[in-house]
This record gives structure tokens, C-alpha cells and sequence, in this order.
């Protein structure tokens, strides 16, 4: 009969009135401010600098390869190399960033800086309340406002740190071995180096061996080298 | 008070207005408005005369208009129908173009 | 105690009174009609908008609970973390309204598009002149022509509402004033041809009488309301679902459809007189309830002649059952679709109007057979008169779901 | 000659005024529609009170709208320029003459001087008595009329069926 579906109707949305009061299943709205839902693993946000050591500018991972600067499509990283070098946490020295800047307003969080970033320095954030009241100086995000620590992103990413980690650890273990293996192969040709010329000693004591020093130095020059890397 | 001349005079002046509108105006539907307001000034005289007349209580004049109001309403209805039909034949409202008698 | 409640119930009289009679001594003579008029009118001015204001907050929360939301429940006091549930958000909205830029369109036809919203609210405020908020409380009072006057102020806002559609030079708005005319025209006759019959049992056209008229009591306690008749029952029904069309209201709002035609006839309205739209639209609502109220629902009466419901005062019960009849709205808007337009004019003229036909012949059978048949007898005769073409006329509109074939989908 | 009649029966007749020289054809729909306000107002100066609200009831709430209606069907499509009028100075020198011949008479006739009698007490139910009793034959015919309008109406106006011609 007609009306019968409006009052089947009627009687849905009254349950729906009377059930949004007293079961709060019903309502899926989060009051935002007040209330906030914890965010998402996989949420990203706008990316910071990842530093390792307390002081985040002596320890950012950034070796200001300009990489991410050239790939960013909308243009929105800008970066400055210094003129020095200083130890990266291999021990190798590497160039740093003197200037760092990321314009918010332009930014469009595609993740595309961190997918090309060889170093695991740049690392999408969760941090969306990014609103600022400064239209000019406010959007553009410095590199001190940009370096967060690595146990940052252990918190917000646990699975990729976790990844990102253990890729480092790898490389590190690879610089040690290597340098390991460097002061080794040093050691042996020093080694070997000396043997000979002892040989050579041997066979003519006299007249070579004012040339008997001349592999000396390269023994000593290995051990600085081997040294940050302990 | 105002006495029955002044009805009778707006009366006419809106009969002549609309006379005037319907005898110059070259729109079907403008001409149909004048007839409108000629069969308005005529109502207004009947309810004008009904209510200086000797005898209100019969109420004679207020008959008039009602059934008068029930034409107009009646002939409106009738002269756009057929104002319509005319410009969707003519492609015009224009009534000094609407000259033909074969359709 | 009885005497006390009389008092409280005539108190808006007795206030009047007593300022006419304050005024009339240093107040000129001629003056005093006027005063009299401002007087009655300032209450309606003050009320009715502020139902308006706080209806549209109670809307937005209702519907929002309806669908499982909160609704609005931010804005309170300023300044302060009080939040009154949300009940600030009116003052909020009508700050805006009023400081908002008020946009013209180049094209539009600048003064027809300005008295637009003045046409549309003068005869909708006017409509509230003739209905009866109390006991001895009407504002003007038209003793041959009550019901006539608020009809044919009421059938004047269809001519604002092409105004405001045609001066705006916008497709939509001249699409939206187009459905909003021809949807008032047609189901005019049957919110015209519903109320007729209450008229035709009292055989009055003064809403006042009307209301009397219902006071009668059955029973020792029940009011004699229109609404316990079979024909009051079926027209009370015709006469809301008509009077929910001339109000636009959801299900028959085509005209300001905003998913399809943006709001229609008043898109191009901006600012303040936006504003008014929407005042004059809820005004409207409201006094086709008053008026629903009143032939049906027994305007101020109490529904029993029992002693606590006779206490509480006329005019709380007018509000009451305004209040009650503006939440079934609400409920409606939030049930039920949108019409398509050729359903709206076939449900107007193959349901409505003979529906309201019939229902005509049985009101004048009622009063006719008033002698010789019982009431116990009438009433179930009645209804059957009214409940089989009901089911007949309803057939055709019944939906008739069949298993839909997709030719490519699959 | 009172304040209120003189008010309502200027804007009256300026309006019909408007409404028969505007160019726009909907703006002299709009002040038609403020002439059958206006002449509904005289109604109810002349304690006609069912009639004037039947004559908003009627002519403002349907017979505008038609108007109206007709005005938005027939759009035309003439230019701009083109007079709106044809021959205005005869048609409104008749008219003239037709006002002066009226107003003389009108104003020459005793009759007009006459000053209304007391209010007479109209009521509804006497209107419609009387339209039941000696005035059925009329309505009936109206009904019957209006039936007919109403159907001519729809014929008339109904497309042409595609190759009916």
C-alpha cells in the first residue's frame, strides 16, 4: 500500500536518532581537536631530516647530494653544499648542507625525495597540522626545523625504520670490513714488503739498503684511516 | 469619504489605459494585458456601484464581478493558449505579422 | 488555581491592554490604531523569527543525528569554552549573513532582482495576521474572510519566487523559479480543495470560529478536533503533504534541488538577502502549519477537558504543536528522497486532487447523515469511503521493483 | 477624497500606466500584477472584502503566473530597435477621447456625487446562499465554461503530433 515504505522509513532514521544517543558504535565522528584517532603507519606528511647524534646538525645524515633537489617535481627543495667536509657516520668525510629549505606551500608530499635519497636521510613525517599564520617567512621550513632524530622515526615508522636501520647497519658493516680488510691487505704488503727486502738484504747487505725505507710510510698511513671507523 | 465619481474615474482612466495598451501595442500578449485591465476598470465599477447603490444587501453587484473575475480568469487562459499556438506557427507574437490565412 | 492559569493564559491580552491604556494618554488619537497594530505585531516579529533560528540548528542536529552524526555543536558563547550544545550557531549565521558581501550579477535586472526577497517575505508575514496563536489572541481578525486572506496572501510569494528567478539572468535560477511556480500552482488546489472541507462543517471562513468550533467536547473530555473525523484524519494528511510542496520542503524540493540545479531560484542571492530566502521560506513553512494546526488540530485547544492539560495556557499549546509539527518535517526531510518532477505533478493530479475530491463528498455526507446515523456507525463508513480509493489510487504510485538488467556491466 | 484612496488609486493607475508602455514584456507583467493588487485594495475600500481577496486569489496568484508563463514561451526574437508600438498617437488619442467622454459624463451625472451608505453587512454565507438559489443557472454555466476554457486551453495549446499536419 503507499506510505508504507515512507513509514518503513520513518521508523529507520527514528532508530538511527534514538540509537546515535545512547550507542556511541553509532557515531563515527571524531571530535578533532579534542579527540584524535593515532595515526596511521602508513600516513606521510611532508618529509624531515633524519640526524643520528644529539646535536642534529653535526649528525644529519644529509650529504647534500642535491639528488633529491633535482628530482622533486614541483622544485621545492632548495640546498646549498658547504665548502668543507666532515666524517659521515661511516667515517667517511662527505660535504653537508649549510642551507636546507623546504617551501610547505609548495610541497605536495609525494615521498619522491625519499625514494631517491641513497643516504636514508629524508624521511616522510606524520605531522600534519602544519598551518601556519606567517604567509611568507612561516612556509618555508628551514633545516632546523627540518632535523628530527632517528628515534623519531623509529616511533612513526617502526617497520620502515626498522628497514632503513638495518640497511645502514649493513653499510656500516661493509665500511668496517672493508676498512678492516684495507689495514689487513696493508699490514700483509707491509708484511710482505718488509720480507722482501729483508731478502734483498740478505742478498746484498751492502749498497741496496739505503733504498730499504721506501714502503715504510705507507703502514702509518693506513692507520688513520682504520681508525674513525672503531 | 470618497464619493462614487472617484471610482468612476479611476475606473475609466484604467478602461482607457488599457484600451489604449491593446489598440497600439504590437505583442499578442501585451494586447491580451490590455483587455485584462479593461475587464478590471469594468469591475471595479460594478463593485463601485454596488456599494453606492440604494440596495447593498442585495448584493447584485458583487455577483457581477465574481462571475466576472471567473471570465477574465477563463478568457486569460484561452487568449495565451492560443497566443502561444500563434507564435509557434509564426515564429512571431508580433500581431501586425500574423497575416496569412493559410496555415 | 483554575483562575490563575486564566490569567497566565491571557496575559499577552491583559499586557496589550494595559500598555493601550498607558499610551492613550499622552499618545494623539489617530495614532493609536497604529500603536495598536505595533503592539500586536512586535510578538509575532520576535517569536516566529527566532523559531525560524533556532529550527535551523535543530534541523542540522536532527538530521545529523539521523544519519549518525553530531551535528553542529561547536559555536556558544564567544570568547568563553561555554558551547550551549551549538545553540549559538544561529547568531553566528546570521552575523555572517548580514556582513557577507552582497553580489549582484552584472546582467541581472537590478531592481526586480532586489525586490524579489521583499515580495517574497511581506505576504508570508502577512499570513500570520489572520491565524488565531490563543485564546482571544488573533491580530487581525476577519471575521467573513479568514481562510480567503491567508490563501490569497499565500498564492502572491509564487509570483516573488519567479521574480527572484527570472531578474537573476541564471539558467538554474530561472530553472528552479519555473519547477517552484508550476509545483505552487498544482498542489494549491489541493491545500485549497483539503481545507475546504473544514470549512464546509463549520460553515465559516474565520479561522477563529474554526478554532471554536472544535471546542466542543465528546465523550466528557475529548475535543471535538477536525482530526478525529475521517474526513479531518485524511485531510490533515492531504493537507500536510500539499502544504510540505508549497513550503518546498524535502520530499518535493525540486525547486532548490542543490544537487542538481545549485539552489535554485535564488543562486544568484547573496549576503543578507539570502538570508531572507531562507527566513521567508521557514515562515512560510511555518505558518502552513499554524494553519494545519488550526483547521485540524484544534488550534490552541488542549486535546482533552481535563484539568492539568486545561492549566497549561492556549498559546503553548499553538507553539507546541507548531514545535511538534516542524520536528515530523524535519523527520520527512530526513527519510525521505527527493521526487522527480513528473512523479511531483502526477502525484498532485492523479492522487492528490481526487483524493481531495473525495474526501469532499464524504465531509458532506458526514454532515449530512449527522441525524441519522450514529457516530460509531459514521466514522468506520467514512473511513471506508476514504481508505478504498486510497488503495486504489495508491496502486499506481507503489514502486515496482524488478530485477535490474545491465547490458554491459555484467 | 481620502488619503488611502488616493494612495492605492495613484499606484493603480501608474501601474497600469507602466504596464501598457514598458518595453520589457516582464516588467509589464510584474506592474499588471501591482494594478490587480491596487484595484484589490479598492475593493476592500469599498468593504468588498470576498472579492478583492478572490481578485489577489485569482489575478495575482494564477492569471499573472499565466502571463508570465506565455511571456517566457514566446521569447521574441525580434530586434531590439523595433518599436513596440504601432500607430500609438491614433490609438492613444481615442482612448483619450474615450476618457474625456466618460469623465464628463461622469462628472455631469448626479449619481456620481452620491455619498456611500453605511457599510452593509456582507457575509459569506449570503454570497454563497445566493449563489446556490438565484444565481445557480449562472454558476452552472460558469462551471461549464470554465470546463470548456480549460479544455480549449490544454487542445490548443498541446503540441501538434508529429506529422498531423
Amino acid at each position: 500500500m503507499l506510505g508504507t515504505g515512507i513509514l518503513k522509513g520513518m521508523v529507520e532514521t527514528a532508530k538511527n536518532f534514538a540509537g546515535s544517543y545512547h550507542d556511541p558504535e553509532r557515531l563515527t565522528t571524531v571530535e578533532y581537536p579534542e579527540q584524535r584517532i593515532a595515526s596511521k603507519e602508513n600516513a606521510r606528511q611532508f618529509p624531515f631530516l633524519v640526524h643520528d647524534t644529539e646535536d642534529p646538525m653535526q649528525g644529519l645524515r644529509c650529504v647534500a647530494c642535491q639528488i633529491c633537489e633535482k628530482e622533486c617535481p614541483p622544485q621545492c627543495i632548495y640546498i646549498v653544499k658547504s665548502k668543507d667536509k666532515r666524517a659521515d657516520y661511516k667515517g667517511q668525510m662527505q660535504l653537508y648542507p649549510v642551507t636546507f629549505d623546504i617551501d610547505l606551500s609548495v610541497c605536495m608530499s609525494c615521498q619522491i625525495c625519499v625514494e631517491v635519497c641513497p643516504f636514508e636521510a629524508i624521511k616522510m613525517d606524520t605531522e600534519f597540522e602544519l598551518s601556519n599564520t606567517d604567509r611568507f617567512g612561516g612556509l618555508l621550513v628551514n633545516k632546523h626545523q627540518l632535523a628530527k632524530s632517528n628515534e623519531h622515526y623509529r616511533k612513526i615508522h617502526p617497520t620502515e625504520a626498522a628497514v632503513s636501520d638495518d640497511a645502514l647497519a649493513i653499510e656500516v658493516a661493509k665500511a668496517k670490513a672493508k676498512a678492516k680488510a684495507d689495514v689487513e691487505a696493508k699490514a700483509k704488503a707491509a708484511a710482505d714488503a718488509k720480507a722482501k727486502a729483508e731478502a734483498a738484504a740478505a742478498a746484498a747487505p751492502v749498497g741496496v739498503a739505503a733504498t730499504a725505507p721506501v714502503p715504510k710510510p705507507s703502514a702509518p698511513a693506513a692507520a688513520p684511516a682504520a681508525a674513525p671507523a672503531a | 469619504m470618497t464619493p462614487l465619481s472617484g471610482y468612476l474615474l479611476v475606473s475609466a482612466l484604467l478602461f482607457c489605459i488599457g484600451l489604449a495598451g491593446a489598440l497600439t501595442r504590437r505583442n499578442a500578449i501585451m494586447v491580451l494585458i490590455g483587455i485584462e485591465l479593461m475587464l478590471n476598470a469594468a469591475n471595479l465599477n460594478f463593485i463601485a456601484f454596488w456599494r453606492f447603490s440604494e440596495h447593498p444587501e442585495t448584493q447584485t453587484g458583487l455577483m457581477f464581478a465574481l462571475f466576472s473575475i471567473a471570465i477574465a480568469a477563463a478568457e486569460a487562459a484561452v487568449g495565451l493558449a492560443l497566443s502561444i499556438t500563434i507564435y509557434r506557427h509564426f515564429r512571431t507574437a508580433n500581431v501586425d505579422k500574423v497575416k496569412d490565412m493559410k496555415g | 488555581m483554575a483562575e490563575l492559569f486564566a490569567k497566565l493564559d491571557q496575559f499577552p491580552v491583559t499586557l496589550k491592554a494595559w500598555l493601550m491604556n498607558l499610551l492613550q494618554g499622552f499618545l494623539p488619537e489617530w495614532t493609536l490604531p497604529l500603536v495598536s497594530a505595533a503592539i500586536s505585531i512586535t510578538p509575532i516579529l520576535a517569536v516566529f523569527p527566532l523559531m525560524f533560528a533556532l529550527t535551523t540548528v535543530i534541523e542540522r542536529k536532527g538530521l545529523g543525528r539521523i544519519q549518525n552524526r553530531i551535528g553542529p555543536n561547536r559555536v556558544g558563547i564567544p570568547l568563553t569554552n561555554i558551547r550551549l550544545f551549538g545553540f549559538g550557531q544561529f547568531i553566528a549565521d546570521g552575523i555572517k549573513s548580514l556582513i557577507k558581501e552582497d553580489v549582484v550579477p552584472r546582467a541581472a535586472d537590478k531592481v526586480v532582482h532586489f525586490l524579489a526577497p521583499i515580495a517574497l517575505l511581506i505576504p508570508v508575514l502577512l499570513t500570520y495576521s489572520v491565524l488565531p496563536f490563543g485564546k482571544n489572541m488573533v491580530p487581525l481578525d476577519l471575521p467573513q474572510t479568514g481562510l480567503l486572506f491567508f490563501f490569497a496572501v499565500g498564492a502572491s510569494t509564487e509570483l516573488s519566487v519567479f521574480m527572484a528567478g527570472w531578474s537573476s539572468r541564471n539558467k538554474y535560477s530561472l530553472l528552479g523559479a519555473m519547477r517552484a511556480v508550476a509545483q505552487m500552482v498544482s498542489y494549491e488546489i489541493p491545500l485549497i480543495l483539503s481545507s475546504l472541507t473544514v470549512v464546509m462543517i463549520t460553515g465559516t471562513l474565520s479561522l477563529t470560529a474554526i478554532v471554536e468550533s472544535q471546542a466542543t467536547v465528546h465523550f466528557g473530555f475529548l475535543h471535538n478536533w477536525h482530526l478525529f473525523t475521517p474526513w479531518g484524519l485524511v485531510g490533515f494528511f492531504l493537507f500536510l503533504t500539499a502544504a510540505a510542496a508549497e513550503a518546498n520542503r524535502t520530499p518535493f524540493d525540486l525547486p532548490e534541488a542543490e544537487s542538481e540545479i545549485i539552489a535554485g531560484y535564488f543562486t544568484e542571492y547573496s549576503g543578507f538577502k539570502f538570508a531572507i530566502f531562507f527566513l521567508a521560506e521557514y515562515l512560510g513553512l511555518f505558518a502552513m502549519c499554524g494553519l494545519g494546526i488550526t483547521l485540524f488540530l484544534g488550534g490552541w485547544l488542549p486535546p482533552v477537558n481535563i484539568a492539568p492539560f486545561t492549566w497549561i495556557p492556549s498559546w503553548c499549546w499553538f507553539l507546541g504543536k507548531l514545535s511538534a509539527l516542524i520536528v515530523l518535517f524535519i523527520w520527512l526531510r530526513g527519510t525521505l528522497p527527493r521526487l522527480r518532477t513528473d512523479q511531483l505533478m502526477g502525484f498532485a493530479w492523479k492522487f492528490l486532487l481526487p483524493m481531495t475530491l473525495i474526501n469532499l463528498v464524504v465531509a458532506a455526507l458526514w454532515h449530512l447523515l449527522a441525524n441519522n446515523i450514529p457516530l460509531v456507525a459514521r466514522w468506520p463508513l467514512g473511513f471506508a469511503m476514504l481508505a478504498v480509493p486510497y488503495w486504489l489510487l495508491g496502486r499506481s504510485f507503489e514502486a515496482k521493483f524488478t530485477k535490474r538488467e545491465y547490458r554491459f556491466a555484467n | 477624497m481620502t488619503l488611502p484612496f488616493a494612495i492605492i488609486a495613484g499606484l493603480t493607475v501608474g501601474s497600469a500606466i507602466a504596464a501598457m508602455s514598458l518595453r520589457n514584456l516582464v516588467h509589464c507583467a510584474l506592474s499588471l500584477v501591482l494594478t490587480f493588487a491596487g484595484l484589490a485594495g479598492l475593493y476592500l475600500q469599498l468593504n468588498a472584502e470576498f472579492v478583492g481577496f478572490t481578485q489577489i486569489l485569482v489575478y495575482v496568484g494564477a492569471v499573472s503566473i499565466l502571463i508570465v508563463f506565455a511571456i517566457l514561451l514566446t521569447r521574441s526574437t525580434e530586434p531590439k530597435d523595433e518599436p513596440t508600438t504601432v500607430t500609438p498617437w491614433v490609438g492613444i488619442s481615442v482612448a483619450v477621447g474615450a476618457f474625456l467622454t466618460m469623465a464628463l459624463a461622469v462628472l455631469a451625472s448626479p449619481v456620481g456625487k452620491r455619498i456611500a451608505a453605511p457599510a452593509p453587512e456582507v457575509s459569506v454565507k449570503t454570497l454563497g446562499q445566493k449563489l446556490m438559489t438565484d444565481y445557480v443557472l449562472p454558476l452552472e454555466v460558469m462551471a461549464l465554461l470554465l470546463t470548456a476554457a480549460m479544455l480549449g486551453a490544454v487542445i490548443i495549446a498541446m503540441k501538434d503530433k508529429e506529422g498531423s499536419r
